[in-house]
């Protein structure tokens, strides 16, 4: 029955959505590929899954050593995001594998990657690739033995219950997340370096990374440096989300935050939160419509763009106070914020510095959560032309004067010279 | 005789001509002193235009000085029209220069 | 001189025989420095040669395409990114206008001819008319003879051919033309004392400023020449009328050139000229005082006048010194500062040194550029000063100066060319003008000894005589011929009557110095002859194979016959085709002129090296490691880096030999590049001994990249050695065309990276092992607990 | 024999595995998995019930298919919840036009007759015989095993509901089902598909039940006999998971036929279950297969969807009351025990449902410090039974047991002896168990000592049971001790996991010393001299952060102690730069500064009265000139009188004050060019009209000197 049904559906959204898969126009995923080492996690994360199928994703599992997996086919890729819910995989099947993976990413696709309390080097090799490191000890787990979720059959203080969530409406949804989150795998520390990556879930400063059953040597990362869940936006905005622990998706732990937790999240992931698209950059001098090919310098101009926001089905006019635009050769000569009539129109008006050169119009948006927007357009701007020059200075009065009085002198003497006897 | 007496009128002409036309770029120097030189090209037209008619009016006169034996034999008409030529020349630089 | 064995009316046809065959001398000389100027086109094509000719290619198809107006205030945003250059204001126009013109007339006249072919056509027919100067000019020297001689030998000579053959479109083509012009109408009012031929020369000057910055050179010798007739007491109302305009109308003209504009009063350049007019109006004045007062009242006048012309004078000095000292070049550019102290730019200003042009040159450099005439020239000077007169001082003094500049500079050879030219013009042609006078008197000799006795000497007087009737008659001739326009004034009058007196003194002691001479002479004749054959031998080879290679094609001769090398053109062609219009392109500033002109792309810095920073911004970078040398590039957006490699093929201008100058630039600029760490005690070495900090550098990283696959062992032709580092792999940049013969590599900047690595340890090997057969066994994780 | 088994089960992993010396590690591993396994499980609970509610809710009362309806129904049957909403009405139609339209599919009439033969809808209206005819017409040719399935499965429903059905040839069938069997105890779904499934196994198992079940005459033993070796082979192919539950899988299925475990476990069970029904005599599988079924089937906790529900709660039911074992759980209702509040160690043994299990006791084999392996702490503790909550309980105050992680091994012996061959207790199993208490801390102090090591320079005592804070200071030349004393409520020294002194600098660079157990005490000492390199010789104010945890400590902590202000020497060239510390993120974002272009500064202007003055001084030497002229008395009597010279003369004037006259126009507007323009039309009759004036004056100028 579900075979007579699922593989026509899957072709038939295959051809539907290769028109409007993930693209600039529509940045929410549509495929996802659930990658599994075992598909009984199918039924354990059920509950996860049924939310992503709510939300109008269609998924497809797989063994993550299927041998006949791949990402792409005829050089364009089958699915829009990327699920790898298989910790324990050594090598993919088919002709999936890190590199794969992180063309993937490249490409503009998301990810979404857990690792468990144990995490092979293939999943530790791709998350390390997005600047995140887990820790080296195979066996070591987050403990905490202060913040630690009570119940009466586990005491090893390896489920921790996490409640520093990273303070953002975008990632998390703007309701707050109230229940402390379950957790339980490996914590992971981020690349300090890297201005990509974000620590949505850290632990608490009482917490360490080691192996509860051997006696303790120094741990490699101690307290809130620990990050338990992490997302990438990587330069090309797509989106990952890396977690130490796959349990955080699993069925159980009702009456935790964890299902508000993931369920945001991956909003944010799939881009339904968060994406930013410029359109409409147009600039022309004041009291004129046409974009010039050139400026002088002090002009006076009036610069202006649209900024939307994806809401997951539409765009929506993008609000905000803190839009600016720089008037940029080598360094920001004007760097201004501009004013918005809330209806995503963005607009500003200056003058044109008495530099000359060939500027440019940069917007470089960057907020946390949000999609980076990074735009610049080319302009020269001229020097005064020869007859742009100020004339009839009356400080030069004098000098005309002078000139003139010698060319009558001239004349007249012309007249007397000749004709005198 | 008459001769002689033009040729002092014109002598005398031509050295208050000279004399007047040094008088501006004096008082122009003056003024710039005062006011500083900002529209330089203006004050460099205004003055060098005066230099330039004073030094041709010299050269004028050098050269229609009875005198003076180097110029006997160039008549002082064609002299005069080298002179009309120089300063038309002279005032066309100064006006585009004058800004 | 004509010979002077013909009937006594026979002398006016004679003499318009003889102008007539001046004329067509003339126009033969011309027709000759046109075409010894062909040999570029014949052996090559028809192109633009070396560096800046293209960019004055370009300013003239802009000229051409959008008119006078557009081309005045063009802001050209494709140069010195992002900065631009307004190039209206920073290029002398002089060149780009006349072939702008001359296309104009020609397509006026419906000859369609591309502006290219103009261009390229340019310098030899100004050379042309620079021969045509230069006859003149000596002419109001030392009368025709030497005058043909002169522009035959300027027409030949090589220092001037190197700028201007077919193809070199640059300024100097016009430049010596305008110089030499410029010279001859100075010379001309000098002798005239016409107002009208001041007029011209003020012209001529402002044209001459309109070419080329070497205007300063005039601008400064005419002032020293004045001041020196004034000291050696020449001093004449025509000095006064030949300079007192010149500097007035000419400073006005100057400063009507956007490029001169203020400078034309303020830098320290053109006071010489200022100075000298007061000096000379003081002294006019005291001339005419002296006219006019007795000589008692003189006295006093004298004495006040000239201490108030001194405080003038000091008090203008004063006011100079103040300005110099206040200007922190001492108000002079930096080349003409290292004109008066040689050392001064490679002290100063490495930009200025950097270029080969501006080395002082060697000497076969003196023999390959004016051959034989370095040994004429003294002879001219001799001859300039029997007897000396205004113009031949003038000479003189020219060539003085031009000797110690062209000793300073390679480049101002070519000042000193027409100066070497005129001079041994007037040797040649005065030796000349001796030898045939005495050959024609033994040969009356000879013709009359038979018929008359030996002892009687009255009829050798009479013949004698006549002989000087015939030098007279000839004179007047000689007079006549000259330009009817002007009388000929006392000068050259006086001149003409010593020529007459040479004459018969030669002629009466004649049988004492003539007795064996007649072979002496003809020896001599031959002598010179066959001297001037091997200039025109010398001259010829120099215009054939030295100076007519367009340095953008290049050939190399082998046992396996011609290589053409058109790797500039393949480059160039591919960044046109393959790369977006708004790319930015850096590459060492000797390319920026073509890759503007021939890729139409931007470029970060060209040959117009106005903006050190700039430039040491880029030296920094292609001598900084790999990365920083990517945020330097990618700091002014550049897209594409161009590298020059003559390692392959052994073209030994390439960037690796100019590497030194650009660590020095950029060193000069930003401390943290210091020049001994990329040499090897001393030296400069790119093999296995040279220094990290060489071998890890962007230039060499970029033209030794993959250069070891070529041979096995990276064997760089050029520096004969193997190189140092030989396998390596770029991280920020990526390789994105090689010319054929590997003359141009073009790179590409790779973007910044998608994601940030993390720290990538592996994980402990120990440990894996374990973990993974604890896993992958047949008990997985229960999803469920 | 059971924990022979799973030796061999070792010796073939460690053959797979590369490395010999792990061998051994895993056998001690597996060994002390091997008494059964350490997994806590709790039996169906209300948690399951309340879940069900949840999870079956009919939409306009009916669960959708019919399909769907059965496995709802069945499973709140088993649960014994009690409809709170009637379907009968809507579930019964589509029940009865499914029986009624005669040639329906088998897998609809099959459920529906399932559904029927749970809700009892009125159904005299169907006849049963030609339903019965023509699965049997569907039986004989049938040759996939889901149509044999469906078809015995409705023909046994039907028999259920009354009619007799009489199966012709039921060895044939039975033959037939059998031919699809395959060597390792799988089957196939048909004859020419190759791939052999567990899934399938299940189904053929209970059709052959059915076949048995239906057969008139008896089925020969024999084809039995072969069957039960097949179910024994199926279950030697059965998994496990790392906590021991037991599990069937398909090595690897497409996703789009896709069957969970849970799916494939189920139909063996119901296979298996209704096999054994039927077949005479016993099976014989072991019974802690059973148990770790059962296990599995717990470990599930609550499902998150219908489906794995129902067969959760079906496949159970079958175990609950099977002919092979009756698995007993054994679970503990909690392994964290507090020596604090005297919990009991509790342990309860029930059925898979939580029913009551048959009289037995439990017994407390032995007891394991898990940290020092080897000789057991207690051995052979009875524990004791509470009627009322039918639990088993043990006092540990009695047990004189410290804190620390135990592992105990419980013994269920059942009382009358006829219940062992019913139940599975799988004989031993062990449990990890914590005994918690709060850890007593004294002999806390802080000491700055110098450099001799010998004198102290401060000592600060120090009470690590509340929050002090201290400020020392300290330089490189000093040392730096911490010691604290722990034990436990039984008076022994206590080690914890987890002992961390951190120092902090201001710029958050952060340094982690272990403090290990020297004799009886904690002790740290930290050489600053030694030190300062790992310090990037950061001088200023340290935070001291004490962290003392353990899984068995009821009191862990995180405790600032205070700070000390070090002055460490001068960096020297190339120190090591401190990392970097991660950007704050929301310092790191944000609108960057306003920059604004200055202009330049226009010239200054003089006042517009100075300028004019000048400018009327400027014409003053002009008038001047003038009148110069006129006191010299200057005449025009050259002016020529003839009228053709006059003109002349004039037409020159005018034309020299055009040209100057242009020259003014050209300054006002005019641009070069066209000025340029106008003098060549200017010039050449300037030239030309001077040309005649000046020779006509210099003529008569010529005639006055002759004269």
């Amino acid at each position: 029955m579900a075979k007579m049904l699922f593989l026509p559906l899957l072709i038939l959204l295959l051809f539907l959505f290769e028109c409007e898969s993930f693209s600039a126009e529509n940045p929410t995923d549509r495929r996802l590929l659930v990658l599994v080492d075992d598909l009984a996690i199918r039924s354990s994360h059920s509950l996860y899954f049924k939310f992503l199928e709510s939300r109008g994703y269609v998924l497809e599992f797989r063994l993550a050593d299927d041998p006949k997996l791949a990402l792409q086919r005829y050089g364009h890729y089958l699915y829009d995001g990327l699920v790898i819910f298989s910790p324990s995989v050594q090598r993919f099947g088919g002709s999936l594998d890190q590199a794969a993976v992180l063309d993937f990413v490249d490409a503009g696709h998301d990810l979404i990657l857990a690792a468990d309390s144990y995490a092979s080097d293939l999943i530790r090799g791709i998350a390390s690739e997005c600047g995140v490191d887990f820790d080296e000890d195979p066996d070591a787990v987050v403990i905490d033995h202060v913040g630690y979720a009570v119940s009466e059959i586990d005491g090893e203080h390896t489920l921790i219950a996490a409640d520093d969530f990273i303070q953002s409406d975008v990632i998390l949804g703007e309701k707050k997340i109230e229940a402390p989150v379950l957790f339980r795998g490996i914590g992971h520390s981020v690349n300090p370096a890297s201005t990509l990556v974000l620590k949505v879930l850290s632990a608490s400063p009482s917490a360490y990374s080691a192996s509860p059953k051997t006696k303790l040597s120094t741990p490699s990362i101690t307290g809130s440096t620990i990050a338990l869940v992490s997302v990438v936006q990587a330069r090309n905005n797509a989106r990952m989300l890396i977690s130490g622990s796959l349990d955080l998706f699993s069925n159980r732990h009702e009456k935790s935050g964890n299902e508000q937790f993931v369920t945001e999240i991956s909003k944010w992931v799939f881009h339904e939160r968060g994406h930013l698209k410029a359109v409409n950059v147009t600039h022309h001098r004041v009291a004129e419509l046409a974009e010039p090919a050139m400026y002088r310098i002090n002009d006076d101009l009036e610069y202006s763009i649209e900024i939307y926001e994806w809401s997951g089905s539409s765009w929506k006019p993008y609000v905000a106070d803190d839009v600016q635009v720089q008037f940029y050769m080598m360094s920001p000569y004007v760097l201004k914020s501009l004013s918005t009539d809330l209806k995503g129109l963005y607009f500003t008006s200056f003058k044109v510095p008495d530099v000359y050169g060939v500027f440019q119009f940069k917007v470089e948006y960057q907020r946390l959560g949000y999609t980076s927007l990074s735009l610049s357009k080319q302009i020269p701007v001229r020097p005064f032309r020869h007859n742009e020059y100020e004339r009839f200075i009356p400080a030069a009065f004098p000098y005309y004067g002078a000139s003139f009085s010698t060319m009558a002198g001239f004349f007249i003497f012309t007249i007397v010279y000749l004709y005198n006897k | 005789m008459a001769k002689s007496t033009s040729s002092d009128v014109l002598t005398l002409i031509r050295s208050l001509r000279s004399a007047y036309a040094a008088t501006p770029t004096n008082l122009k120097v003056v003024y710039m002193g005062i006011v500083g030189s900002f529209p330089f090209n203006s004050f460099l037209s205004g003055v060098l235009s005066c230099v330039g008619t004073a030094v041709l009016a010299v050269c004028l006169r050098i050269q229609v000085n009875k005198e003076n034996k180097e110029f006997k034999d160039l008549p002082p008409e064609r002299a005069f029209a080298d002179f009309v030529l120089c300063n038309l020349v002279l005032h066309l630089v100064i006006m585009n220069f004058l800004g | 001189m004509v010979a002077p064995v013909e009937p006594k009316p026979g002398g006016t046809l004679r003499n318009a025989f003889g102008g007539v065959l001046g004329f067509f001398i003339l126009l033969l000389i011309g027709v000759l420095a046109f075409s010894i100027r062909l040999f570029s086109v014949i052996k090559y094509e028809s192109v633009i040669h070396e560096f800046d000719p293209y960019f004055n290619y370009r300013v003239t198809q802009f000229l051409t395409k959008n008119g006078i107006y557009e081309f005045w205030n063009w802001f050209d945003d494709r140069t010195w990114y992002p900065l631009g250059r307004v190039i209206g204001g920073t290029v002398y126009p002089g060149l780009t206008l006349t072939a702008g013109t001359m296309w104009w007339i020609l397509n006026s006249l419906n000859i369609p001819l591309s502006v290219e072919t103009v261009c390229v056509f340019t310098a030899p027919v100004f050379s042309a008319f620079a021969a045509w100067a230069t006859y003149f000019l000596t002419k109001e020297v030392k009368g025709i003879g030497s005058g043909l001689t002169a522009a035959t030998l300027l027409a030949l000579v090589p220092s001037y051919i190197s700028r201007s053959v077919a193809g070199s479109y640059d300024n100097e083509a016009v430049a010596i033309f305008a110089l030499i012009f410029t010279f001859f109408l100075y010379i001309k009012t000098l002798n005239t004392g016409s107002l009208f031929y001041a007029t011209l020369n003020a012209l001529s000057y402002f044209y001459m400023v309109c070419s080329w910055g070497g205007y300063t050179f005039i601008i400064n010798l005419i002032p020293m020449h004045a001041l020196l007739c004034i000291v050696t007491g020449r001093y004449s109302s025509r000095l006064y009328i030949a300079y007192a305009p010149l500097v007035v109308l000419g400073t006005l003209l100057a400063a009507l050139v956007p490029v001169v504009g203020f400078n034309a009063v303020m830098t320290s350049e053109h006071f010489a000229s200022f100075l000298v007019f007061i000096i000379i109006h003081v002294v006019a004045f005291v001339y005419f005082i002296k006219g006019i007062l007795s000589p008692k009242m003189f006295k006093v006048a004298i004495t006040l006048v000239l201490t108030v012309g001194i405080a003038v004078c000091i008090a203008v000095i004063a006011i100079l010194v103040a300005l110099v000292a206040s200007s922190p070049t001492k108000g002079w550019s930096g080349r003409s500062l290292s004109l008066l102290d040689p050392t001064y730019a490679s002290k100063y200003i490495p930009i200025i040194a950097s270029v080969s042009e501006h080395q002082p040159p060697t000497w076969p450099s003196y023999f390959m550029d004016i051959n034989i005439l370095a040994f004429l020239v003294p002879a001219g000077i001799i001859a300039c000063f029997l007897p000396l007169s205004d113009a031949s001082s003038f000479v003189v003094l020219y060539l003085v100066t031009s000797v110690y500049f062209s000793g300073v500079m390679v480049r101002l050879m070519l000042v000193l060319a027409p100066a070497a030219c005129i001079l041994s013009g007037i040797a040649l042609s005065e030796a000349f003008d001796v030898l045939t006078q005495s050959v024609k008197l033994q040969l009356v000799k000879l013709l009359e000894g038979p018929l008359s006795n030996s002892g009687d000497t009255k009829d050798e007087n009479s013949t004698a005589q006549n002989d000087v009737l015939k030098a007279d008659k000839q004179v007047a001739t000689n007079n006549k011929t000259e330009d009817v326009k002007e009388r000929p004034s006392k000068k050259n009058r006086k001149k003409d009557k010593e020529n007459t007196e040479k004459a018969p003194v030669k002629s009466h002691n004649e049988k004492r110095l003539l007795a064996l001479p007649l072979e002496a002479s003809a020896i001599a004749i031959i002598l010179l002859v066959v001297l001037g054959s091997l200039y025109v031998i010398h001259c010829v080879w120099a215009a054939a194979e030295a100076y007519s290679a367009p340095s953008i094609v290049l050939t190399s001769r082998s046992h396996d016959g011609l290589h053409v090398f058109d790797d500039f053109r393949e480059a160039y062609a591919w960044l046109r085709h393959n790369t977006e219009v708004d790319d930015k392109v850096a590459s060492w500033w000797d390319y920026g002129y073509q890759t503007t002109a021939m890729a139409n792309r931007t470029v970060i810095v060209d040959n117009n090296t106005w903006n050190n920073t700039h430039i040491a911004t880029v030296g920094t970078a292609m001598s900084s490691p790999e990365k920083s040398a990517w945020e330097i590039f990618n700091s002014l957006d550049v897209k594409y880096v161009l590298v020059v490699f003559g390692g392959l093929v052994g073209y030994p201008s390439d960037d690796i030999n100019k590497f030194l100058w650009m660590v020095r630039i950029g060193g000069g600029v930003f401390p943290h590049i210091k020049e001994p760490d990329y040499l090897r005690d001393g030296q400069y070495r790119i093999d296995a001994q040279a220094t990290p900090t060489m071998l890890n550098c962007l230039m060499y990283k970029l033209s030794y990249y993959r250069f070891v696959e070529t041979d096995g062992k990276g064997f760089d032709r050029v520096r004969r050695t193997e190189i140092g580092k030989k396998h390596f792999k770029l991280s920020h940049f990526e390789e994105v065309f090689t010319t054929h013969h590997w003359m141009v590599r073009i790179y590409k900047l790779k973007p910044p990276k998608n994601r940030m690595k993390g720290k990538t340890k592996k994980p402990k090997h120990t440990s894996k092992p374990l973990s993974g057969a604890r896993r992958d066994g047949s008990t997985k994780k229960n999803p469920w607990q | 024999m059971h924990s022979l088994f799973q030796f061999f089960r070792i010796i073939d992993l460690a053959g797979m595995s590369r490395y010999r010396w792990i061998l051994a590690l895993l056998a001690i591993f597996y060994s002390s998995l091997s008494i059964c396994t350490a997994s806590i499980v709790r039996p169906i609970s209300e948690s399951h019930r309340s879940a069900a509610l949840e999870l079956f809710v009919p939409v306009d009362e009916s669960f959708g298919s019919l399909e769907n309806t059965y496995e709802a129904l069945r499973t709140l049957e088993i649960l014994g919840l009690e409809k709170t909403y009637d379907i009968s009405r809507a579930t019964c139609k589509a029940v009865l036009e499914t029986l009624g339209s005669s040639p329906s599919i088998t897998k609809d009439l099959f459920y529906a007759l399932k559904v029927n033969g749970i809700l009892k809808c009125q159904i005299e209206a169907i006849n049963f015989e030609g339903i019965a005819s023509n699965m049997l017409a569907v039986l004989k040719n049938a040759n996939s095993l889901p149509d044999f399935y469906y078809s015995i499965g409705s023909l046994l429903l039907i028999k259920k509901h009354g009619f007799e059905v009489i199966l012709p040839d039921s060895d044939g069938a039975f033959h037939s089902i059998k031919a699809l069997s395959q060597s390792d105890g799988r089957w196939r779904y048909d004859s020419n598909g190759a791939e052999s499934s567990t899934y399938a196994a299940g189904m053929a198992l209970e059709a052959l039940a059915g076949i048995v079940f239906l057969a008139d005459s008896e089925v020969d033993q024999s084809m039995i006999g072969v069957v039960k070796n097949d179910i024994v082979k199926l279950f030697d192919i059965i998994k496990s998971y790392n906590d021991g539950t037991l599990y069937f899988n398909d090595k690897y299925v497409h996703s789009s036929d896709y069957k969970s475990p849970l799916e494939i476990s189920a139909a063996v069970v119901r296979g298996v279950t209704s096999f054994a029904e039927v077949s005479s005599g016993k099976l014989n599988i072991p019974g802690n297969k059973i148990l770790g079924l059962a296990k599995f089937f717990l470990s599930i906790g609550v499902p998150g969807s219908s489906k794995d529900l129902f067969h959760q709660i079906e496949s159970l039911s079958c175990l609950e009351n099977n002919r092979i074992y009756i698995p007993l759980v054994i679970s503990l209702p909690g392994t964290v025990l507090s020596l604090t509040s005297r919990d009991q160690l509790k342990v309860d043994v029930t059925t898979v449902f939580g029913a009551a299990a048959p009289p037995l006791s439990v017994k407390l084999v032995q007891a394991f410090n898990s940290n020092s392996e080897g000789k057991p702490i207690i051995e052979n503790q009875e524990l004791h039974f509470d009627k009322e909550n039918s639990i088993h309980y043990l006092d540990i105050a009695s047990l004189k047991m410290d804190v620390g992680k135990y592992k105990l091994i419980f013994e269920v012996s059942l009382h009358n002896l006829e219940d062992e061959s019913k139940y599975a207790t799988g004989g031993l199993t062990s449990f990890s168990a914590f005994f918690t208490g709060s850890i007593k801390i004294d002999k806390g102090e802080l000491a700055i000592l110098n450099s001799d090591g010998g004198s102290a320079e401060t000592i600060e005592k120090l009470d690590l049971s509340k929050d002090s804070f201290l400020s020392l200071s300290a330089n490189h030349l000093q040392k730096f001790r911490l010691s604290f004393q722990l034990t436990t409520p039984l008076g022994h020294t206590f080690k914890p996991h987890q002992v961390f002194l951190k120092l902090r600098h201001e710029t958050k660079v952060e340094h982690l010393f272990v403090i290990d157990s020297s004799a009886r005490q904690y002790k740290l000492i930290l050489d600053f001299l030694g030190l300062v390199e790992k310090f990037y010789y950061l001088s200023g104010k340290y935070d001291i952060e004490l962290t003392v945890g353990d899984a068995t400590m009821e009191n862990s902590f995180l405790r600032t102690l205070g700070f000390v202000e070090l002055d460490l020497p001068e960096p020297p060239e190339k120190a090591a730069q401190p990392p970097p510390q991660p950007a704050d993120p929301y310092l790191r974002y944000g609108p960057k500064q306003e920059i604004s272009h200055i202009f330049r500064a226009p010239e200054k202007r003089p006042p517009k009265e100075l300028s004019l003055a000048f400018l009327a001084l400027t014409f003053l030497p002009l008038i001047g000139f003038i009148i110069g002229l006129t006191k010299l008395g200057v005449n025009l009597k050259l002016f020529p009188s003839s009228p053709g010279p006059a003109a002349f003369s004039i037409l020159f004037h005018a034309g020299i004050a055009a040209v100057l006259l242009l020259y003014g126009l050209f300054w006002l507007k005019l641009d070069l060019f066209t000025a340029l323009k106008a003098l060549c039309f200017l010039g050449p009759f300037l030239v030309f009209v001077g040309h005649r004036t000046l020779s006509h004056l210099a003529s008569t100028s010529a005639k006055l000197k002759s004269s």
